[in-house]
């Protein structure tokens, strides 16, 4: 009971957030209100007994990405976003569209995917199972990752680094 | 106790959320922000079926989304920055010549 | 443990906590005025109390019966939203440290700590990485050069020390295999060829580690060496420029709990968190190993201000370059070494 | 079992020179160009040397297995090479004259742009004719032929800025062409009926047969097609035209390629596939008759010519017609013993006239010659020996070989032997002209002795040297010529026939090739080892045999050349003017033989104009811009049209795009629905 009760009041939070997100034309109100949505989802996977994916959820997602996202927000001091007609537009497609997207795939899940219950730390994600996991049967993957993160650091410094350097490297 | 339809709704919703964000957002960055939200859908879904069958691959494909979110949050800023350097604007509508 | 005892006993810890956590950060800021002021050949605070012993009482009044302006342009909610994310993402962590092991008062036996979470230093990881949006915030919503500059330094820096930092404590991590702080600390308790005490710092050879989490820390708290977001020579007062009254007053809560957090978690993590050589009754034990905790609490807050007084400032390219082309590949080596000590031992 | 020879060293070592000069030599010095090209080429002769000396100890024929190169079903086609005497005798005429050729090259090219490009090619020639020479199956050899081929086009366009240089490089290549065609059909028949081109599989098979003396048969046409083949590489009627206007190229090219070694490979050919040609008599009258034409015909022309290197150009087509008529008597040995003789004084010549080239600072027109004994004695020494040589004056190499030919020819039909007689006399006319009117007689060119630059000259052709004025080749040119006169001083004294008290060894050391292969139905043929020059033939008239008679006949044609040479001395020495008086006399004739019979004229209008228009015409304006063309543009433009219709979709709106993405999706998801909830 508790459960469903956390459930639906985070799930309601999460929902909020993201509408919160289309809504606001600012964009650093929208990384606010995805900050809560991720924070949110943290507290559905402490309930899902995932707390070890919550927690990185929280330092990776909420303490990293996002922010990362601000500091874009900010360095390019990106204000409101104005409207033109293909916003319009967009929006007279958009805004039905997922609602009807939505409702049909909940209804869709709701009805075929019968009713499972889901019990509270149904399984140990502690660290130690996880880590057998993703050392042993995930060890490829994990290494491909890992590479593809060096591309990526590699990619985003080549890639914002200006052209002719007006200050010694290593400044943001 | 939940069942597991309630939590594939959530993240059906987030994610149809993070679809319309695409769609209807003008500004780059919160376009970006649409994607994210898009793949917490995904994993919130993958989370929930690894407690629903006793799977703890599904939280270990959660931390493969989030590595390969970082890998492409950090690369999409980069180009970010890129753009609004030689067009001094984050409007995608104005960002159509698909060259810098 | 029945809910109705349980959820009392928890709000004691927590008022508890939060009541020496206050407390403790008022001295610290009392501390530091001191000791800065010995350093440099002045008394420091004097006049309120003996010793200026009252001087944070009087600092917290004035706080709270300054005129809290707020300048126009400021981007309002999130500009009164800023400090408060700080201060409670700086009080938040405390939850999750213990001050010792257990503690029996007449029936009920508790653990001291809020509450034990077998994820806790994940958990400390995430809120402290958190506290970066009160500064990134603040330095945004109020809509002034210095302050943008100041919080763009910060959530920069903070960011990237983050990494070395997380980096630092996985040796630790993988030596008592948990990340539950309590197993951490009960991993290091002993000694060793007869004398020296098992903590991390001398058992698992983790000194490297230990200065990177130190230099790390003074990085994420924005302490001099490495408090560029405030450098007063250079932005007026970095993000909290445009602050006044008890705003700013949070933005110094929170710093000063930062501090304390940190602390806390180095002695825990390298210093062996509560054990200490004295023995006695039960009760006895419980209070001793509070004091142990605090000790050590306390020795490196005066590093923290010891530092202040002595280094200068970085310039913040070469943070930038410290922090990821020495701090980072040194990490991570400490970590490989680690890795395949501990691998070769089992 | 024979030890290993690693005979495929020899081909590959002026490959690598090849490769070094041709990569690198851009960069590298003269001086470092030279000692590549000298190295490699030097060891492929000393390897060629070695190998001679173990020769004595092998058992013969010896093959070496380098490794497959196609299989295909039964066919199998290796990388091996082929020893035997007569490859033996090929590898060393080919290395040792090449060598020599290089070293004179570097005191004849020293002055030229694109030294390392020169030495570049010529080793790259000597690698594809030390393949062909080796090769121990017809793909293998026709790998080298082709090779030759590309190397004498390279070398022959060497001054590629050249026009004249440039078209005779390309008609050279495109003759050849021809005669590879033949070549190419032989081969495929080859396979068809005997599935392998292994030369000891194929001979093996032949063996059996008998001679298709009835008419013709497969044999007759494989060997008629070689025989196709040989005339386009050997230059023989009706493909000898290229060879003369190769002489665009530098002396040295002229006088490796063009006389010594490359166009004797048809030669070399004929008598490798010797088992095939035997066993097709009207074939071998075909080449008989083929060789005894050219040799008339290209020495008629070679004497009325006036450029020094034509005349040895014609000389050299009507040698090799002798060659031919050699093998067309089926007197193989002999073939290549004048190929041999020939490859030294044809090559002296050249070289020496080269030398006389360069001497007179690129002048060869031999009308602005004369007088020039004194001035350039070395060349004028070595040249009166080539002269000679081929001329055919005993005791020089020239003499033994040409003599051995007529004889065997007399013996096949007394119609070849006169004609080739009467070639001989034109031969040594010929050749004494040119002696008499380079060598003696006063100056007539416009270069005198003082050191006065012959700017004029220089202009017109690249091979002009810098300094004016007459004068000695420097030594790396001379020795070789000196080398190469005494070579053709004694060549010949390796096949002095019986009737001179010799017995012909050179003959000997071939007999093997071709005795042992001769058609079973004249075994006498094939036992007449021991007696000189085998006499008892089938085929021509029986008695007139017998070393007397042989003697008379030897005397004739020494007559003949002894005539030859007075007739010259007095034509050329004593009256000059006689010989404007007879042009003037015999005026037509005259014009024709100046002109080359116009033969040239003639192709251009029967062969090369159609071609010409008709590729203009049918392939260019109708096929290619009819058919191909037009689809090409039409469906560009269709394939425009439609992306233009499309293109609308692409608006470069980010969103657009990430609106079909998602329409996509939403299908694919809504189809998977359907699916699942059916």
């Amino acid at each position: 009971m508790l459960h469903l009760i956390l459930f639906s009041v985070f799930g309601l939070v999460c929902v909020a957030g993201a509408i919160n997100l289309l809504v606001q034309s600012h964009p650093i109100n929208s990384a606010l209100s995805l900050i809560v949505v991720m924070g949110s989802l943290a507290v559905e996977y402490l309930l899902l007994g995932a707390e070890f994916v919550a927690a990185v959820q929280v330092i990776v997602y909420a303490g990293a990405i996002m922010v990362l996202f601000v500091f874009v927000i900010m360095l390019l001091n990106a204000g409101e976003e104005e409207r033109t007609k293909g916003s319009r537009v967009s929006l007279l497609i958009g805004i039905p569209g997922m609602i009807i997207g939505s409702v049909l795939m909940a209804w869709i899940l709701i009805t075929h995917s019968g009713t499972h219950a889901v019990e509270a730390g149904a399984l140990p994600g502690a660290p130690r199972e996880i880590a057998q996991l993703l050392f042993h049967e995930f060890l490829l993957p994990f290494e491909v990752t890992s590479i593809l993160v060096l591309i990526a650091i590699m990619g985003a410094v080549v890639l914002a680094a200006r052209p002719e350097p007006l200050q010694p490297e290593g400044k943001c | 106790m939940v069942p597991l339809s309630y939590y594939l709704v959530l993240s059906g919703i987030l994610f149809a959320c993070g679809v319309t964000g695409f769609l209807i957002k003008r500004n780059i960055i919160t376009i970006f922000m649409s994607i994210e939200l898009m793949l917490n859908g995904v994993n919130l879904s993958f989370v929930a079926f690894a407690a629903q069958w006793h799977q703890l691959s599904g939280q270990v494909f959660v931390f493969f989304v989030m590595v390969v979110a970082a890998a492409e949050a950090t690369v999409g800023l980069a180009i970010i920055i890129a753009v609004f350097r030689t067009r001094e604007t984050l409007n995608v509508d104005q960002v159509n010549l698909l060259k810098l | 443990m029945n809910v109705g005892p349980f959820i009392l006993v928890s709000l004691v810890k927590i008022l508890l906590a939060l009541f020496v956590l206050l407390t403790a950060v008022a001295y610290t800021v009392w501390l530091e005025r001191k000791v800065v002021g010995h350093i440099q050949n002045r008394w420091g605070p004097t006049r309120v109390g003996p010793f200026g012993l009252l001087q944070p009482m009087a600092d917290g009044v004035k706080f709270l019966f300054k005129e809290d302006l707020t300048p126009p342009h400021v981007y309002k909610p999130l500009y009164i939203a800023a400090p408060m994310i700080a201060v409670i993402f700086a009080l938040t962590s405390i939850a999750v440290i213990p001050f010792g092991s257990w503690l029996d008062i007449g029936p009920v036996s508790t653990m001291l700590q809020i509450s034990d979470v077998n994820i806790g230093l994940l958990i400390v990881l995430g809120v402290t990485s958190l506290g970066v949006y009160g500064i990134a915030l603040s330095g945004w919503s109020s809509n002034s050069k210095y302050s943008l500059l100041g919080g763009l330094r910060a959530s920069a820096q903070m960011v990237s020390y983050e990494i070395a930092l997380g980096l630092s404590l996985v040796g630790v991590i993988i030596l008592s295999g948990s990340l539950s702080l309590r197993e951490i600390v009960d991993a290091q308790g002993g000694h060793f060829w007869g004398f020296i005490p098992k903590w991390n710092i001398f058992y698992g050879g983790q000194i490297v580690a230990f200065f990177i989490y130190l230099m790390a820390a003074y990085a994420e708290t924005n302490r001099i060496p490495f408090d560029l977001p405030e450098a007063e020579t250079e932005l007026v007062a970095g993000y909290h420029t445009e602050y006044s009254a008890m705003k700013f007053a949070m933005f110094f809560m929170a710093e000063y709990a930062n501090m304390i957090t940190v602390a806390c978690i180095a002695s825990l993590l390298f210093l062996g968190g509560w054990h200490g050589p004295l023995g006695g009754p039960p009760w006895l034990q419980a209070l001793l190993q509070i004091f142990w905790f605090m000790a050590r609490v306390f020795v490196f807050l005066f590093v923290y201000i010891w530092v202040r007084g002595t280094l200068p400032r970085f310039r913040y390219d070469q943070l930038m370059a410290f922090g990821w082309k020495f701090l980072l590949p040194l990490a991570i080596a400490n970590l490989v070494v680690t890795a395949l000590v501990v691998a070769l031992r089992s | 079992m024979n030890p290993n020879l690693h005979l495929c060293l020899i081909p590959l070592l002026p490959l690598i020179g090849a490769a070094i000069n041709g990569a690198l030599g851009k960069r590298f010095s003269r001086q470092a160009v030279t000692s590549v090209a000298l190295l490699f080429c030097g060891a492929a002769f000393g390897m060629a040397l070695w190998v001679a000396s173990q020769f004595s100890s092998l058992a013969l024929p010896h093959t070496e297995y380098v490794a497959t190169w196609i299989r295909a079903g039964s066919f199998q086609a290796d990388f091996a090479f082929y020893l035997d005497q007569l490859s033996l005798v090929m590898l060393l005429i080919v290395s040792g004259v090449g060598f020599l050729i290089h070293i004179y090259s570097v005191g004849y090219m020293w002055e030229e742009g694109g030294y390392y490009r020169f030495f570049a090619y010529l080793n790259l020639f000597m690698f594809f004719m030390l393949t062909l020479v080796l090769a121990s199956n017809y793909l293998l050899m026709f790998i080298g032929w082709e090779g030759v081929g590309l190397a004498s086009y390279l070398l022959i366009g060497f001054w590629f800025t050249k026009d004249s240089a440039a078209s005779a490089g390309k008609k050279a290549f495109i003759v050849n062409r021809i005669g590879d065609f033949g070549f190419l059909i032989a081969l495929f028949l080859l396979i068809q009926h005997f599935g392998s081109l292994d030369f000891t599989t194929v001979f093996q098979k032949i063996l059996p047969f008998s001679p298709e003396t009835a008419g013709a048969g497969l044999l007759t046409a494989i060997a008629l097609l070689l025989m196709v083949g040989a005339c386009g590489k050997s230059a023989q009627i009706p493909l000898y035209v290229w060879l003369p206007d190769a002489m665009e190229g530098p002396t040295p090219v002229s006088a490796l390629i063009h006389a010594a070694t490359m166009v004797t490979a048809g030669v070399y050919m004929v008598a490798r596939s010797h088992v095939i040609f035997e066993r097709a008599p009207s074939a071998l009258t075909v080449v008989a008759i083929i060789g005894t034409l050219t040799a008339l015909f290209a020495a008629t022309i070679g004497v009325a010519q006036t450029d020094i290197k034509k005349v040895l150009a014609y000389s050299t087509i009507s040698q090799l017609g002798y060659m031919f008529l050699a093998c067309g008597v089926a007197a193989f040995s002999a073939g290549i013993f004048h190929l041999m003789t020939h490859a030294f004084f044809k090559g002296l010549l050249f070289l020496a006239a080269g030398s006389v080239i360069h001497a007179l600072g690129g002048e060869q027109d031999m009308r602005h010659m004369g007088g020039l004994r004194t001035k350039i004695p070395w060349t004028f020494w070595t040249m009166t020996a080539g002269t000679f040589a081929i001329a055919g004056i005993p005791p020089f190499a020239g003499f033994f070989s040409k003599d051995e030919i007529l004889w065997r020819a007399y013996q096949s039909s007394w119609i070849y032997w006169l004609i080739g007689l009467s070639t001989a006399f034109l031969t040594s006319f010929y050749m004494f002209r040119l002696w008499f009117m380079t060598f003696f007689g006063e100056y007539r060119g416009d270069l005198e002795d003082s050191h006065k630059h012959g700017g004029a000259q220089q202009a017109h052709t690249p091979a002009a040297h810098g300094h004016g004025g007459i004068h000695e080749s420097p030594k790396v040119m001379l020795i070789p010529l000196m080398i190469l006169a005494v070579l053709s001083v004694v060549g010949g004294w390796v096949g002095v026939p019986g009737s001179l008290g010799g017995n012909n060894r050179f003959d000997k050391f071939l007999g093997p090739v071709f005795r042992a292969t001769a058609p079973d139905i004249n075994a006498t043929h094939a036992s007449s080892g021991e007696l000189a020059p085998p006499e008892k033939q089938t085929e021509g008239p029986e008695p007139k045999t017998g070393p007397a008679t042989e003697l008379i006949f030897t005397g004739i044609s020494v007559a003949a050349a002894l005539t030859g040479l007075y007739l010259a001395w007095l034509l050329y020495l004593r009256r000059p003017q006689l010989p404007q008086k007879i042009a003037r006399s015999l005026n037509g004739f005259y014009d024709m033989v100046l002109n080359k019979y116009y033969v040239d004229e003639f192709y251009a209008t029967i062969f090369v104009k159609p071609l010409i228009d008709g590729s203009r015409v049918i392939l260019w304006h109708g096929i290619d811009q009819g058919v191909i063309d037009a689809t090409v543009d039409k469906s560009a433009e269709e394939a425009l049209d439609v992306s233009d219709s499309v293109r609308h979709m692409e608006s470069g709106n980010v969103r657009s795009y990430a609106s079909w993405v998602a329409i996509g999706a939403a299908v694919v998801i809504g189809y998977m629905i359907w699916v699942a909830s059916r």
